[in-house]
C-alpha cells in the first residue's frame, strides 16, 4: 500500500484519492490543515502577546524598632474609708478603671512599673488583668514598697496588647489618716 | 669683346637656371598652402552629471596639414573669442613632423602658443597632417548659450620658423 | 554657404537637446512610512524610601507611610483595551503590604491595589481601558504599611514593574 | 580663410630680387665672370635659404564654436526610503511620534539661472505626516522643512547655476491617537523657475 505524504511546501488542497490509500491520504491531510491553522492562531496570539511596554521603579522599604505604651484611665483616687466589721481591718481599696495597651515589634521586651514614692505610708499593689492572649506574660502582683522598677508584664514579642491593671490600696488601723501620692510609670524595655 | 659675349653666354645659362629655379619657388609658395585647418567645428555639451559637472566634448574631426619648410618650422595656435564663458582646449595628434606641444587651453587674447615645434625642413615637400582634437567643457556656473551665447571661436594656426 | 548651413543644422540639433536635457527636471523616491504598534511607559524616577516609623500602642497595625512623589506616562497607538499591570519582583513578607494607586485621564483607575503578592506571573491590573493616545503625569501613589507582629524590616529594595499592554 | 596671404609677399619679394638681378646683366655693363657669379649665388642664397628667424611660411584659421544647452540633471541617491514608527521613536506621555530619515543625497547640476528644486508627494490623503527638509546644502539655501502634499512646495531656493548636493531629511510623524498603518509615498523633487 502506499502512503502519500504531505510536505511542508504541499499546498492546502485535498490530495487527489488515490486507490488503497486514499483515506490514510485525507487523514494525513486532514491534520496537516489543523496544524497550520493552529500554528497560525498560535502565531498571531504569540504577536500580539508580545508587544508591550515597560518601566520599573525601585523602592526602599523600612520598618523601624517601635514600642509603644499608652494607659487608658488617666488619674485615679483611691479611698480606705470603710472598716469590715468582722475583721477589724479597714477595707482595702480597689480600682481596675485603668487598662494599659502596648505595641511592640521588637523581641523579648517587658513592661516595667514603677513608683514616684520612695517611702509610702501605705500598702499599694498592681495586678495586670485580662491580658490579651500572646501579647506577654503578666507578673501576678506587684507592690509598689519604694520606687524601683518591677517587672510587670514580660515575654513581649512583636505583639500588640493590653490587660486592665487593678489597683488595690490597703492600710492598718494602726497607720491612721494620711494620703500617698504615686506617680505609677510604665515603661518598655528589653529584657 | 668675344670674352664679353663668352661671359654674356654663361651668364644667360646661369640666369636662366635660375629663373626657373626662383619660378618654381615662386610656384611652390604660392600653389601649395603651407597650412590648412579645414571647415569651422561645432561642438555641443548638451548633457552634464548632477552634483559634478556637464560633460566634456571632443572633437577630431578636423585635421591640420603643413609642409616642411625650407628651415626647421613651428605651428603656433591663438584664438580670438571675445565673449568667451566656456572651455575649449586643442591638442595635435598623430602629428607626423615635428613634436606635439601639450594640450593648449584656448583662451581670448591669448598670445600665439606653440601647438607644433620642431617641424624638420623639407625635402620632402609633401603635405603632412595630423588631427586636431579640440575638447570643449564647461560648468554649471558658467550658464548656457541661450542666456549667455554661443562662445565662437576663431583659431588661427600659423607656421613659422622656429 | 555650406558652412553655414551646417551651422543651422548643428542649433535645430542642440535646441532639441535643450529640451531634451530640460525633461530631466524631476526625480521621484519612494519613500514609505509605516507606523507599528506602539507601547510606552515611563516612569518619573524613583520615590522616596518609604519607612515606618510609628503606630497605635494595643494596635498591631503601624502607621502606613505614603508616597506620590512619582509620575507615569504612557503613549500607545494600539486600541482602546489596553491596561496598565504592576508586580514586585519578589512578594513581600506577610505582615508587610504595598498598595499602588495610579490616576489615569485616558483609562480608567482600578483605585488602590494591594501588590504585596503581585509577582511577574500574577501582576495586578491597576489601570484598564486605556485609550490610544498619551497620557502624560500622572500620579502614582504608593501607600506601605506594616504589622508590628510582622517585625521590624532592614532596609529592602523592592522593584515595581509596570507593564503596559493590550 | 587666408590661404597664400603671406605667400604673396615672398613671391613679391623674389620678383624684387629676379628683377633686379635682370637689370643688371642686361643694362650695365658686365664687370667680369666671377663678380657675375658671386652675385647670382649671393642671390640664391637669399632665395632658397635667407629666412629669418620667426619668418611666418603660412597661415590658417577657422572657427569652432561651443555651444553649451540648458541642461537641468538631478538626482536622488536612492530609489527607496522607508521610515518605521516603533517603540524606539515614542516617548511616553507624547502623543507624536517621530522618525527622521537622513539616508538620502539629493545631487543636481544647473545651468540654468533662476531654479529652485520644489518637492511634493502622490498621496492625496496620507494617514501621517511625512516632512521633508534639505541638510547642508553645498549650494543655494534650504527652504524651511515642509510637510509634503500634492501640491509642490519649496525645497532648496536660491541654488543658481550650480551643482551641488544635499542630504534630504525625512521626517514621519504619527499620533499615536491615529493608530497604525502605512503610507507609499512617490515624493517628486522638480527643478522649476523661482
Amino acid at each position: 500500500m502506499k502512503l502519500r505524504l504531505i510536505t511542508g511546501t504541499d499546498s492546502l488542497q485535498p490530495p487527489e484519492a488515490t486507490t488503497g490509500g486514499a483515506m490514510k491520504t485525507q487523514k494525513l491531510y486532514r491534520a496537516k490543515k489543523i496544524s497550520k491553522t493552529l500554528v497560525a492562531v498560535l502565531m498571531m496570539a504569540a504577536g500580539l502577546h508580545a508587544q508591550g511596554s515597560s518601566a520599573q521603579q525601585s523602592l526602599i522599604l523600612r520598618v523601624m524598632e517601635l514600642n509603644k505604651l499608652d494607659l487608658i484611665g488617666g488619674s485615679l483616687k483611691l479611698t480606705i474609708d470603710k472598716i469590715h466589721a468582722d475583721q477589724f481591718a479597714p477595707t482595702p481599696a480597689v480600682n481596675a478603671n485603668t487598662t494599659l495597651v502596648w505595641t511592640s515589634n521588637g523581641e523579648n521586651k517587658k513592661i516595667t512599673v514603677a513608683s514616684s514614692n520612695t517611702n509610702p505610708r501605705y500598702a499599694l499593689r498592681a495586678a495586670p488583668q485580662e491580658m490579651s492572649p500572646g501579647a506577654g506574660k503578666a507578673t501576678p502582683v506587684v507592690s509598689f514598697l519604694d520606687n524601683k522598677n518591677h517587672d510587670f508584664i514580660v515575654g513581649v514579642n512583636r505583639s500588640a496588647g493590653k490587660c486592665v491593671i487593678q489597683f488595690t490600696a490597703a492600710a492598718d488601723v494602726k497607720q491612721g489618716i494620711g494620703i500617698d501620692t504615686h506617680v505609677i510609670t510604665y515603661t518598655i524595655t528589653s529584657s | 669683346m668675344n670674352h664679353r659675349i663668352r661671359n654674356k653666354g654663361t651668364v644667360s645659362t646661369v640666369t636662366l637656371f635660375l629663373l626657373a629655379l626662383s619660378c618654381a619657388f615662386f610656384q611652390q609658395q604660392t600653389m601649395a598652402q603651407p597650412i590648412n585647418v579645414g571647415n569651422n567645428i561645432t561642438m555641443s555639451i548638451t548633457t552634464g552629471v548632477a552634483g559634478g559637472t556637464l560633460t566634456s566634448v571632443v572633437n577630431t574631426a578636423r585635421t591640420l596639414t603643413y609642409r616642411r619648410q625650407l628651415a626647421i618650422a613651428k605651428i603656433t595656435v591663438s584664438t580670438s573669442c571675445p565673449t568667451q564663458s566656456f572651455t575649449l582646449k586643442v591638442l595635435a595628434t598623430a602629428v607626423p613632423d615635428g613634436i606635439a606641444a601639450p594640450e593648449v587651453t584656448l583662451v581670448n587674447g591669448m598670445p600665439a602658443t606653440d601647438f607644433i615645434v620642431n617641424i624638420p625642413v623639407r625635402p620632402p615637400n609633401t603635405a603632412r597632417s595630423c588631427t586636431l582634437r579640440y575638447t570643449a567643457s564647461a560648468t554649471f556656473s558658467q550658464g548656457n548659450s541661450i542666456e549667455d551665447g554661443n562662445d565662437v571661436h576663431t583659431v588661427t594656426y600659423t607656421i613659422l620658423a622656429q | 554657404m555650406k558652412k553655414s548651413l551646417v551651422t543651422l543644422a548643428l542649433a535645430g540639433l542642440s535646441i532639441l537637446i535643450v529640451e531634451s536635457a530640460s525633461a530631466q527636471s524631476s526625480a521621484a523616491q519612494n519613500v514609505t512610512l509605516t507606523v507599528n504598534t506602539v507601547y510606552k511607559i515611563s516612569t518619573s524616577g524613583n520615590p522616596s524610601s518609604m519607612t515606618v516609623t510609628t503606630g497605635t500602642a494595643g494596635t498591631d497595625a503601624l502607621s502606613s507611610v505614603s508616597d506620590n512623589s512619582t509620575t507615569y506616562s504612557i503613549t500607545q497607538n494600539f486600541g482602546n483595551t489596553v491596561k496598565v499591570a504592576a508586580n514586585l519582583d519578589a512578594a513581600l513578607a506577610a505582615g508587610y503590604t504595598l498598595q499602588i494607586n495610579m490616576a489615569s485621564t485616558k483609562g480608567t483607575s482600578a483605585g488602590t491595589m494591594d501588590i504585596s503578592n503581585a509577582t511577574s506571573g500574577s501582576a495586578v491590573d491597576v489601570v484598564t481601558g486605556i485609550n490610544r493616545g498619551a497620557d502624560a503625569g500622572q500620579m502614582v501613589t504608593y501607600t506601605f504599611s506594616a504589622l508590628a507582629s510582622a517585625g521590624m524590616l532592614s532596609s529592602t529594595n523592592k522593584t515595581v514593574t509596570f507593564t503596559l499592554t493590550n | 580663410m587666408n590661404h597664400g596671404k603671406t605667400g604673396l609677399l615672398e613671391s613679391q619679394r623674389l620678383l624684387g630680387y629676379i628683377h633686379r638681378f635682370l637689370r643688371h646683366h642686361f643694362y650695365r655693363p658686365i664687370t667680369g665672370l666671377h663678380k657675375v657669379l658671386t652675385f647670382e649665388l649671393l642671390t640664391l642664397t637669399v632665395v632658397l635659404g635667407g629666412v629669418a628667424k620667426g619668418q611666418t611660411y603660412g597661415t590658417d584659421f577657422h572657427r569652432v564654436t561651443v555651444q553649451v544647452s540648458q541642461v537641468t540633471v538631478i538626482q536622488v541617491s536612492s530609489g527607496t526610503v522607508s521610515l518605521s514608527i516603533s517603540g524606539a521613536n515614542a516617548v511616553a506621555g507624547q502623543n507624536a511620534m517621530t522618525v527622521t530619515d537622513l539616508s538620502t543625497s539629493f545631487l543636481w547640476g544647473i545651468n540654468v539661472s533662476q531654479r529652485k528644486v520644489t518637492a511634493r508627494t502622490n498621496l492625496a490623503a496620507p494617514l501621517f505626516s511625512l516632512k521633508v527638509l534639505a541638510v547642508n546644502p553645498t549650494q543655494g539655501t534650504a527652504a524651511p522643512e515642509v510637510t509634503l502634499s500634492t501640491t509642490a512646495q519649496d525645497f532648496l531656493i536660491n541654488i543658481g547655476k550650480s551643482s551641488g548636493t544635499t542630504q534630504v531629511q525625512y521626517t514621519g510623524v504619527a499620533l499615536a491617537s491615529q493608530g497604525t498603518g502605512s503610507d507609499a509615498h512617490t515624493v517628486t523633487f522638480t527643478v522649476t523657475v523661482q
